[in-house]
């Protein structure tokens, strides 16, 4: 660590004090926040140096999850590493799992059925709900609002877990995307219970908004905090809605125009300032055009496979080469890059996470703020343990 | 006196005190003084303990509903005895000190908080006939003995030596001397129109009834609107509660100046914050919800204490209310809020009040000059004030990407 | 005007609680031991294998030890020894069987990989809802008499999934025996041995 | 955007003296990266970035790979002419020869300005012990900052310019490189009885069979 664990309290006897003293300001504080902190959202850790309560340092450290997924990924075959990808970013499992197999799609030249990519898309505009829903409870429970903001999200994404368990059999551990289509078809009940979903959606987010999008504290708390410029943004590899609260109109699903995204008509909300409140409200916009994106997919979801018939389960070996794929994940560019030898196992097994790389520019959104903005400010770049560390 | 004494439509509200001089007329007169004062003692103490017991049921139950969900409903039916099981839990608890903290200070705090918290209830009038100490000046009593309660926190967290909870302490001198302010500068204009400084006198000034419907207390006046709702806020961040919960601010400072406590010490703390805000709400409903009187004529056979417990009930519901919407407020604009917008708000009132108190005598068309007048200096100040809080800050319009 | 917005928040926490009181919605609690959730029949969680009969499960396990679970299991929690000898399976066929089939299911993360996998649909996924033991290692270590359920319990809980399987299996017996049929059939026509052997083999 | 052998003679063009080679992907995704010499990487990665047709300024993701050393068997026939006049033999030799390791950086750019992509820059390190070092590319895209952190971490390349080169994932005492591919786990297994073979063999080596007990 850049310095050394400081205390402005008097020490216990034969220990060194800090000479950090500037007549002024007084001594520096150098708090640890986290491991275990309740708004570091898992085990993360901030060593902040504050001059009273005004950051001036912020240095974040994490691994505490690591378990080198990576690794994992180049010991076990290709099908094998999708239960894992689940466990990157628990939040997001589907897309999560359409990254992968769009990775390995590309590796192994296969071709996704018209349905199966229909069916990718209302998973992932589905989960994008789930996400953007807990993150802005959570975001909201940074800013102090005991919980209720948290429940009412929570509430709707039981709903959303639901459906996915009834598809895949379980809830956020859903596995269920396969190189070259999807796993299981889903019955015409369980399409009625997505339009059901999204009918009301709506209705719940304007309830949400209604809660505390237009309150004085929340407009007050986040409007101004934690600008992000958009030359920094971009250079720092910031993707996701944190790219476009800063002004970016940079969406894969426009830019790549992966899956079906293409036949689908949408926006890309942006925000103007690139703070808190603009990282809060894009997410909020985008949950209302991921609405339009499901009323559109369930409309036109065409029939057929949902399977590449040269897609193979058994004894997958890809020709050698390598291929990097990404997709538009809720908390950004999530990509896999894979290099193959021929063998059943990838040689390589990358995964490009997006959390973690938004986490660059977490100082230089907190520096001259307090460690109260501190806290929404790492709630608004919307970190997931599991993917940070790997 | 005895029970023949009594009228017979009384005999509700003058139960307590019978009660009371039965049981000290057991004693030689020589000791009747004291145990009148250890009674009235225990009986705050046994009142506003279960209160407090059932306030925290009452809010995680209202907390939970809410944000739908059922609350506690395991222990006891519909969890009644949940206050009882965590008080054993608390109880039973390993009481753990940080070895580099201050033992004797880290003790202390707690016991200090409960203490002080407790002083208030001494000179609030819980009905007609019950006020444990009459005091000419105890309004001023009342806001000197909570005050003290801030060495107490700040004792806690400097003891504790912990980061966070020493930048708790921190935060709670400021915000609770900065709300200090625009409390009692709430509470002025309601003795200058009283004239007095004791609470009974202040709660008899508002009996009465217009119609024998409309009560005459002075939350229905423009001046005491304005200042109970100052009052009120200023009381929220007295009391340490949502949204001004900041030396406690759980998303920030984990649990601020109680980091390092646990157990039944922790206990204490909670039941000080809940007694504080007992005797504030109860202040409140004495200064402008005219206290233990009853809101129209027919309902006074009502004993007055029943109005007293509700509407301290009505207030305390209020801030649960308000805890379980809004979001927490950031130190400076915590203390922004008090000093460029309560305080202003406050001393403007007090010339409100001074007119209102001038213009007395005014009857017929000129009742509705005045209304409009007061209605005017209350508004007009809170508009004005308000944009200049609020500048910058507004709800945004978000353009799209064009492709 | 300032203050507006707070009005609305609260106007909304007030909705929802005097909602939570008339409107199932905005209530959603399960009261869990009393009221046991409805698991879809997708649910899954752990694996068990599939025999034909109830009486004997240990004779009629569909599992070949072919081990290609074991071999795609992710975090690597199934462990198969082969018998030695072979057993006749609910088809009349000689097959070897697994003598040691184990589950770790401390380890297992319910993926279902392995049933996807399975070519024999000897391998599918319970739906065990509740799990707690009073130990930590040994009643973790699923065996195979643990394991094996009759094909009835997986009609009960998966119902649809294993008619269709089961429509599967008979088909796949029905062609098999066919083939067999024809191969009796050609050869009583041609009785000449014929100069290579026969290409189709067992079906599997 | 151009094609990769397009960027490399405009590179070369630009650059002359500087190392760049097309290394082609035969997978169907057909991405093709270009390998830099680590000298003038720094100059190359600022002029992708820079350069008006290209405009790369997002760089997407950089990773590592660890290419061990290996041994290649390469075959060899030459026709020996027979020294006694009969036809001429084909002699097949077989050499063994030690292909050299190396650590190589992988870069994925792409431009958020023109919306193309991705160009993939691969970096080598000369070996995989001591000329481990390479220039940062933090300095042109801050997005290098955590990434290159993370492969100095997990394969152990040196970033020459990067502004804080600590451990990022595992902790700072930490002293092997977990992914390379030849690393081994350190015995802190915790035994537990599982029944898989690989498990068991590790809590046979961790837990060796007890010494026999001393005779008295």
């Amino acid at each position: 660590m850049s310095a050394p664990d400081s205390s402005f309290l008097a020490p216990p006897a034969g220990s060194q004090v800090r000479a950090v003293h500037d007549e002024f300001h007084g001594d520096l504080l150098e708090v640890s926040m986290g491991p275990h902190h309740p708004s570091t959202h898992g085990v993360f850790r901030m060593i902040v140096t504050l001059d009273g309560e005004t950051i001036v340092k912020l240095k974040p450290v994490f691994g505490y999850l690591h378990r080198n997924h990576e690794k994992l990924g180049e010991n076990t075959s290709y099908l094998a590493s999708m239960p894992y990808t689940d466990r990157l970013d628990y939040l997001n499992s589907m897309t999560n799992n359409w990254a992968y197999a769009l990775a390995v799609e590309r590796l192994a030249g296969l071709a996704v059925p018209a349905r199966a990519e229909y069916l990718r898309v209302i998973l992932a505009e589905l989960t994008r709900l789930l996400n953007h829903s807990c993150l802005a409870g959570f975001l909201l429970q940074d800013c102090g609002c005991s919980g209720t903001p948290l429940m009412y999200a929570f509430r709707e994404r039981e709903k959303i877990l639901d459906l996915f368990e009834s598809l895949s059999g379980s809830r956020m551990m859903c596995n269920f995307q396969r190189f070259g289509g999807c796993r299981v078809d889903p019955s015409a009940d369980w399409l009625a219970g997505v339009q059901q979903l999204t009918d009301g959606y709506g209705a719940f987010l304007d309830e949400f908004e209604a809660l505390l999008t237009g309150n004085e504290i929340f407009m007050a708390r986040t409007q101004g905090v934690g600008r992000l410029a958009a030359p920094l943004a971009i250079s720092a590899g910031v993707t996701g809605p944190v790219l476009r609260a800063s002004g970016v109109a940079h969406d894969l699903r426009k830019v790549d125009g992966y899956g079906a995204y293409p036949q689908f008509d949408f926006r890309v909300p942006l925000g103007d300032h690139g703070d808190t409140y603009d990282r809060y409200m894009v997410r909020i916009l985008e949950m209302r055009e991921s609405i339009q994106i499901l009323r559109q997919a369930l409309a036109r979801l065409p029939d057929g496979p949902i399977m590449d018939p040269k897609a193979k389960l058994r004894g997958f070996r890809p020709k050698a080469g390598e291929a990097y794929g990404r997709i538009e994940g809720p908390k950004g560019e999530i990509g896999f890059y894979l290099i193959s030898d021929g063998s059943p196992n990838p040689y390589r097994y990358r995964v490009r996470p997006p959390s973690f790389i938004n986490l660059t520019i977490l100082e230089d959104l907190c520096l001259g703020h307090t460690v109260a903005d501190a806290v929404i400010i790492l709630g608004s770049v919307d970190i997931v343990l599991g993917e940070v560390d790997r | 006196m005895t029970p023949a004494a009594v009228p017979p439509d009384r005999w509700l509200e003058l139960a307590p005190l019978q009660l009371r001089d039965w049981v000290t007329g057991f004693l030689p007169a020589s000791l009747q003084w004291l145990a009148t004062g250890l009674i009235t003692i225990v009986a705050i103490l046994a009142v506003f303990g279960l209160l407090f017991a059932y306030l925290t049921l009452a809010e995680r139950k209202i907390l939970g509903r809410i944000q739908n969900r059922p609350g506690p409903n395991r222990t006891g039916w519909f969890g009644l005895l949940q206050p009882f099981a965590d008080g054993v839990k608390a109880l039973t608890k390993e009481d753990v000190v940080p070895r580099q903290a201050d033992p004797v200070l880290h003790y202390l705090a707690p016991v200090v908080l409960v203490a002080l918290s407790l002083l208030g209830f001494a000179v609030i009038p819980f009905g007609r006939h019950l006020v444990a100490v009459e005091l000419d000046a105890a309004v001023l009593y009342f806001f000197a003995a909570g005050a003290a309660t801030e060495l107490a926190i700040f004792m806690a967290g400097w003891a504790s030596r912990n980061k966070y909870a020493l930048l708790a302490a921190m935060r709670a001198l400021a915000q609770l001397i900065s709300y200090e302010l625009p409390l009692l500068l709430a509470f002025v204009p309601v003795v200058m129109l009283a004239g007095t400084l004791s609470t009974t006198a202040i709660v008899a000034a508002q009996g009465g009834w217009t119609l024998g419907v409309l009560p005459h207390w002075f939350v229905l006046t423009p001046w005491g609107f304005a200042g109970f709702v100052i009052f009120m806020i200023a009381a929220l961040a007295e009391s340490n509660r949502s949204p001004f919960d900041l030396p406690e601010a759980e998303s920030e400072l984990i649990a601020g100046h109680l980091t390092e406590y646990s157990g039944f010490k922790y206990a204490l703390f909670f039941m000080a914050e809940y007694f504080g805000m007992c005797a504030l709400c109860g202040m409140a409903v004495t200064l402008f919800l005219g206290g233990w009187q009853a809101p129209c004529a027919a309902l006074e056979c009502i004993p007055s204490y029943a109005w007293f417990g509700a509407k301290l009930l009505t207030l305390l519901l209020g801030f649960i209310w308000i805890r379980a919407t809004l979001p927490r407020l950031r130190m400076d604009q915590l203390t922004r809020l008090a000093w460029k917008f309560l305080v202003p708000l406050a001393l403007i009132n007090l010339g409100t009040a001074a007119f209102w108190s001038l213009t007395a005598g005014w009857t017929g068309g000129l009742q509705l000059v005045r209304w409009a007048v007061a209605l005017a200096l209350v508004a007009g100040p809170f508009v004005l004030l308000g944009r200049r809080l609020s500048r910058g800050v507004a709800p945004r319009v978000y353009r799209y990407a064009s492709s | 005007m300032l203050g507006t917005g707070l009005l609305q928040g609260l106007a909304v926490t007030a909705k929802n609680l005097v909602g939570s009181f008339h409107d199932p919605a905005r209530l959603p609690t399960l009261e869990y031991p009393e009221v046991q959730p409805q698991l879809p029949e997708a649910y899954r969680n752990f694996p068990f294998l599939v025999s034909e009969s109830a009486e004997d499960p240990m004779g009629t396990l569909r599992c070949v030890a072919c081990q290609i679970c074991e071999k795609e299991c992710p975090p690597q929690c199934i462990y198969i020894e082969k018998s030695k000898d072979k057993k006749p399976d609910a088809a009349g066929k000689q097959q070897i069987f697994p003598a040691v089939f184990v589950i770790d299911t401390s380890v297992c993360m319910s993926c279902q990989i392995c049933v996807e996998v399975c070519p024999f649909e000897s391998i599918k996924m319970d739906q065990v809802f509740a799990i707690a033991t009073t130990e930590r290692f040994g009643s973790l270590l699923l065996t195979r008499e643990q394991l094996a359920k009759p094909n009835s319990y997986y009609h009960q809980i998966h119902p649809t999934e294993a008619a269709e399987v089961d429509r599967r299996l008979a088909a796949d017996r029905q062609a098999a025996e066919d083939k067999a049929k024809a191969a009796a059939a050609a050869k009583s026509a041609a009785p000449t041995p014929p100069a290579k052997p026969a290409t189709g083999g067992p079906a599997a | 955007m151009e094609t990769v052998e397009q960027i490399r003679d405009r590179l070369l063009a630009r650059f002359p003296g500087a190392t760049v080679e097309v290394r082609s992907n035969p997978s169907p995704s057909g991405q093709h990266s270009l390998l830099l010499g680590a000298a003038t990487a720094r100059e190359i990665a600022q002029f992708l970035r820079d350069d008006p047709a290209l405009r790369l300024d997002q760089c997407s993701n950089v990773t590592g790979v660890d290419w061990p050393e290996k041994e290649v068997v390469e075959t060899t026939k030459t026709t020996v002419p027979d020294p006694a006049g009969g036809p001429a033999k084909v002699v097949e030799q077989k050499s063994r020869r030690l292909e050299p390791g190396c650590l190589e950086v992988v870069y994925h750019l792409y431009s958020i300005a023109l919306r193309h992509g991705p160009l993939v820059l691969r970096l080598r390190t000369g070996n995989r012990t001591d000329q481990v070092t390479l220039p940062s590319l933090t300095p042109v895209w801050r997005a290098c900052e955590f990434q290159e952190r993370e492969v100095f971490d997990l394969f152990g390349v040196r970033f020459e310019g990067h502004p804080d080169l600590r451990r990022i994932l595992m902790w700072d005492g930490f002293q092997d490189h977990p992914m390379r591919r030849d690393y081994v786990e350190p015995d802190d297994y915790e035994w537990e009885p599982t029944p898989h073979g690989a498990v068991l063999a590790k809590a046979k080596r961790h837990y060796p069979a007890p010494a026999p007990a001393a005779k008295p």
